[in-house]
């Protein structure tokens, strides 16, 4: 019996629910109570991480009849890292939404939004999986629209279509799973399930949903407009956590649950989406002319990089080789959320005090708001994986699982992608460091613009420097089939 | 060909003939209204593979207020997408050929577990444990003991939803006041809706019913009143419709957490007291149910939803 | 068990019928019903798992998820449709 | 006996369901298409309600029965008559 395990989900809820409750007080109540969720995942981590994986089950049903709640370490990385992001965002919001009538709902659907990606990184059961995919998606989408304008609402539509269908595809997986294996607990499953026209079917249709809501090429179509449309702290967790959760759920579904059903081919498969959406993405992050439209396309690409890992986890065989492999993808997918989360939140800055976010007229952005370019720099060396940021090390592991496996085409699509991420970069950076008027000068540095460096200092440093914990980390395993 | 699967075979086909007419329809009032159909029949099929708290359900959400949401946004102006492009004969063919393929393999699958080689589900550890449920209808105890962590969370997609509602569009205009005919009909039917979803509610512990098909009997009358002129559709205004909302998931939360505080797991009841429990946990939660669909069906930002500060009302009268 | 299967295999034709829908169509409100088919599939198959033959107790588990499933699609569907109409009222400004 | 008068009483009702219907597909104008609808099938139920009631032989679902032909009488008259005073301030405006 483990009651930890239920407060990084209830204490965002409880907070959510006051904040609708007293609307003149929420932003204080938005600000508390994500700090007190990042309380409480900073206790569930340091217990994994003295104790192994740990289970709650809920209600004190053995699992199967009941839910379980499971840490381990992949889950703890994934609540560290949305936790942090959330934290600075919440600073940050405090000041952007500080005027907006919109305010109060905005914390209510924040610490929602926040409730659905703990619930749903502990979750240890298919079908509740489902249930907070659903309100991932609605809160996502209704913080997505709150900036009002009409390009904002008409993406958020299509993304909840859209998000629709995926989850509908992720749901009748669940039901062929149950169908054939008579359970929905995980723990279970990862055990019972065996390669066959049942699982492989089930697998399929469970990835295809997910793949919509993580955006891989090609069916990354929505991402751009609604990712760039909504207000930027919004954004930036759009891109740094929502994205990553449809992620975190093939990872666990590939190696913990279906790590005998999952062929070569398919992950190959995965793998050239992946390779096509890292050229792609970053050659329309080229050619974008807003600032945060960039840095949407950038997501996009990001996301491609993530998938590149599928085919060499599953070539390598299991034990330290593939462990080091998916530590180095956890490292890259967490340096991304807190790069990309900067990187938003630092264009937000731009977009208040500019009023626009055209790349072309970013002149004198440097001398206006020094921290903020100097965030964009730190963020775009994380973005490129320069040393000493943590996706150095991610690409750097990346490469050498290349070599152990001999598949060699992803050579020139990590060497091409890594150029374009720099070109754009650099062609960022050479607007905002150039002289000129397109912003406005400033004396202070605002409270808002604090978190966004952090965020970055912890992508381009932390990360860097305390790479080996998230390779300790990943190992731990709450599910036997799996890594462990 | 064994002659009694002759009528589940013809509620089959007339499921999937209802759903292709309502799907292709280009006509959307015809679409929508054979969608209603199509969730009426649905219930009939519940009710045939002996799921009668689904066919109540069905009934209610499914295809009643499904329906009612679908019609008014009818109203709304919603037949007017004419810039539909078709898509190309490739296209076409191609997805066509991808739906056949899909259908034939979950088919398969289908076949392969529950008739080729079927296997042992939850039904009897579900049923073997009931007695410590404290319920006796099944499908209640799943909802509110065994599963009762996925029925918060639905509460607070409900929550997350009806939010959406409110942050994005205003409210609907009201309708005309009714007249004396269909105020009569108000006059009967309001009450007896109400009294329906109290006995739902109650009946929910040993036989069909619960707190989702009374919220929703709840809402119909709420809808009921809008149609007949009564703008607020019985909601109350202000701090009071915030309560209303919260209450489900804010009790079921905080009945959970006590229930850690005092020794026991997350929402692991004390077996004495588990009958009681759900039920002052079912009350909340049809409470929510009810007000967040009413909502839904009135739309938007009312006079009785307070905001945050007089500026925005300024704003939008000055704009 | 030859009721359950024919149930479950309208379930995976329903399915697809909504797939194909919401594929081939753009305009908002046939899509909400191709996807609310494609629900009424899923939730077909899981119901069509649950029984037993008319003497045995059916399985309550699926009868629960299909009641969490309802209401979450019909959640989504309001939100989809008042989205829907604040854009009407946009274009129509 | 019991079971075939139950059986004729069904039968009947179902025979003025499908007349309703033929009326409801066939007839010229609105009013008369309400007209044969709401008649046929406010009997045709009222005749499935006594035999189906007599089938079960139990006072209290017959009760029950009872009130819900009650409640669908209530409600095709009222939707009836908010139909045709809608058709009717149509077609005169």
């Amino acid at each position: 019996m483990n009651n930890l395990l239920i407060w990084p989900v209830a204490v965002p809820l409880l907070s959510a629910l006051l904040a609708l409750l007293w609307p003149r007080r929420s932003t204080w109540i938005g600000v508390l109570g994500t700090a007190l969720s990042l309380l409480a995942v900073v206790l569930v981590s340091r217990q994994v991480i003295e104790s192994g994986a740990i289970e709650l089950a809920l209600g004190g049903w053995s699992p199967g009849l009941g839910i379980a709640l499971r840490a381990d370490g992949l889950s703890v990385l994934m609540l560290l890292m949305s936790t942090l992001v959330s934290m600075a965002v919440a600073v940050y919001a405090s000041v952007y939404f500080s005027r907006s009538e919109r305010r109060s709902e905005f914390w209510v659907l924040w610490l929602l939004l926040i409730t659905a990606l703990h619930a749903l990184f502990l979750s240890g059961d298919l079908f509740n999986l489902y249930v907070t995919l659903e309100l991932l998606g609605l809160s996502a989408v209704v913080l997505a629209c709150l900036g009002g304008s009409r390009e904002s609402l008409q993406a958020a539509l299509n993304y909840l279509v859209l998000g629709l269908l995926g989850s509908m595809a992720f749901l009748i997986g669940v039901a062929l799973i149950y169908a054939g294996y008579g359970t929905l607990d995980m723990a279970a499953l990862a055990v019972a399930i065996e390669s066959g026209p049942t699982a492989w079917l089930a697998l399929s249709l469970m990835t295809g949903g997910l793949l919509i809501k993580s955006a891989l090429f090609p069916l990354h179509f929505w991402l751009p407009p609604a990712h760039s449309n909504a207000p930027a702290p919004v954004s930036a967790v759009l891109s740094a956590l929502v994205v990553k959760a449809a992620l975190y759920l093939i990872l666990r579904l590939w190696l913990a649950l279906f790590d005998e059903v999952v062929t070569q081919t398919a992950a190959l498969i995965l793998g050239l989406l992946g390779g096509i959406a890292v050229l792609w993405g970053s050659w329309a992050a080229l050619q974008a002319e807003r600032l945060k439209l960039m840095a949407a396309y950038s997501t996009v690409a990001q996301v491609g990089y993530l998938f590149l890992f599928l085919p060499l986890l599953a070539a390598l065989p299991e034990g330290t080789t593939r462990d080091v492999a998916l530590g180095a993808l956890v490292l890259l997918a967490l340096t991304h959320g807190f790069a990309k989360s900067a990187f938003f939140l630092a264009a937000g800055v731009i977009m208040q005090r500019a009023g626009h976010d055209r790349i072309a007229e970013l002149g004198g952005t440097a001398r206006a708001l020094p921290v903020t370019a100097f965030t964009l720099a730190l963020a775009g060396v994380a973005l490129i994986g320069l040393p000493p940021s943590g996706s150095f090390l991610a690409k750097w592991q990346l490469l050498s699982s290349v070599f152990i496996t001999g598949q060699w085409i992803w050579l020139p699509v990590i060497a091409i992608g890594t150029l374009l991420a720099g070109a754009y970069t650099f062609r960022l950076l050479g607007y905002a460091f150039a002289p000129g008027e397109g912003v406005g000068p400033s004396l202070s540095v605002g409270r808002e613009e604090i978190p966004a460096v952090l965020l970055a200092l912890v992508a381009t440093l932390v990360l860097g420097f305390w790479a080996s914990a998230v390779w300790e980390l990943v190992p731990i395993s709450a599910y036997a089939g799996g890594e462990g | 060909m064994n002659l009694t699967l002759l009528p589940d075979l013809l509620l089959a086909g007339m499921l999937i003939g209802l759903a292709w007419a309502a799907l292709s329809s280009d006509d959307l009032r015809r679409g929508v209204v054979l969608f209603i159909a199509f969730g009426l029949l649905l219930a009939i099929v519940w009710a045939r593979l002996l799921a009668p708290d689904l066919a109540l359900a069905e009934a209610a959400i499914g295809a009643g207020l499904s329906g009612a949401l679908l019609l008014v946004a009818l109203r709304d102006g919603g037949g007017a997408d004419q810039h539909a492009t078709k898509p190309s004969t490739l296209n076409r063919w191609l997805i066509d050929l991808f739906v056949l393929v899909m259908t034939c393999l979950i088919g398969w699958v289908l076949w392969l577990t529950i008739y080729a080689e079927p296997v042992e589900r939850l039904a009897q550890l579900a049923n073997a444990m009931l007695d410590r449920s404290g319920v006796s209808n099944p499908v209640t105890a799943v909802l509110l003991n065994y599963r009762a962590y996925d029925t918060l969370l639905e509460l607070v997609v409900v929550l997350a939803a009806v939010l959406g509602v409110v942050v994005v569009g205003r409210e609907r205009r009201g309708y005309r006041e009714a007249g004396p005919v269909f105020h009569g009909l108000v006059h009967w039917l309001v009450p007896l809706l109400i009294v329906t979803a109290g006995y739902l509610l109650w009946v929910g512990a040993h036989a069909p019913g619960g707190a989702f098909q009374a919220g929703a009997t709840l809402a119909a009358a709420g809808i009921v009143l809008r149609l007949a002129g009564y703008d607020a559709a019985g909601l109350p205004d202000g701090r009071l419709l915030r309560w209303l909302l919260v209450a489900g998931t804010g009790v079921f939360l905080l009945f959970g957490l006590a229930m850690s505080f005092s020794g026991g797991g997350f929402l692991q009841y004390p077996e004495a007291w588990s009958g009681s429990l759900i039920l002052i946990i079912e009350v909340a939660a049809t409470a929510s149910i009810a007000a967040a669909l009413v909502l839904a069906y009135r739309g938007g930002r009312t006079d009785g939803w307070p905001l945050m500060d007089e500026k925005a009302e300024n704003r939008e009268v000055s704009s | 068990m030859t009721q359950a299967l024919i149930y479950a295999l309208t379930g995976a034709v329903l399915f697809m019928l909504g797939v194909r829908a919401t594929l081939l169509r753009d305009a908002l409100l046939p899509r909400l019903l191709a996807l609310n088919v494609c629900g009424a599939g899923v939730f077909l198959i899981f119901v069509s798992l649950a029984y037993r033959g008319d003497s045995l107790p059916v399985d309550p588990v699926p009868h629960a998820l299909v009641l969490t499933g309802l209401v979450v699609a019909i959640s989504a569907t309001a939100l989809a449709l008042a989205l829907n109409r604040r854009l009407r009222e946009m274009a129509d400004e | 006996m019991l079971d075939l008068m139950a059986l004729l009483l069904i039968l009947s009702g179902i025979t003025f369901f499908f007349l309703g219907a033929i009326g409801l597909l066939r007839l010229p104008d609105l009013h008369a298409r309400l007209h044969a609808l709401t008649k046929a099938d406010n009997l045709g139920l009222g005749l499935l309600i006594v035999g189906v009631a007599l089938l079960h032989g139990s006072l209290l679902v017959a009760l029950k029965l009872l009130l819900i032909w009650l409640l669908v009488l209530l409600g095709s008259a009222t939707s009836a008559h908010l139909i045709s005073q809608y058709a009717l301030r149509r077609s005169r405006s």
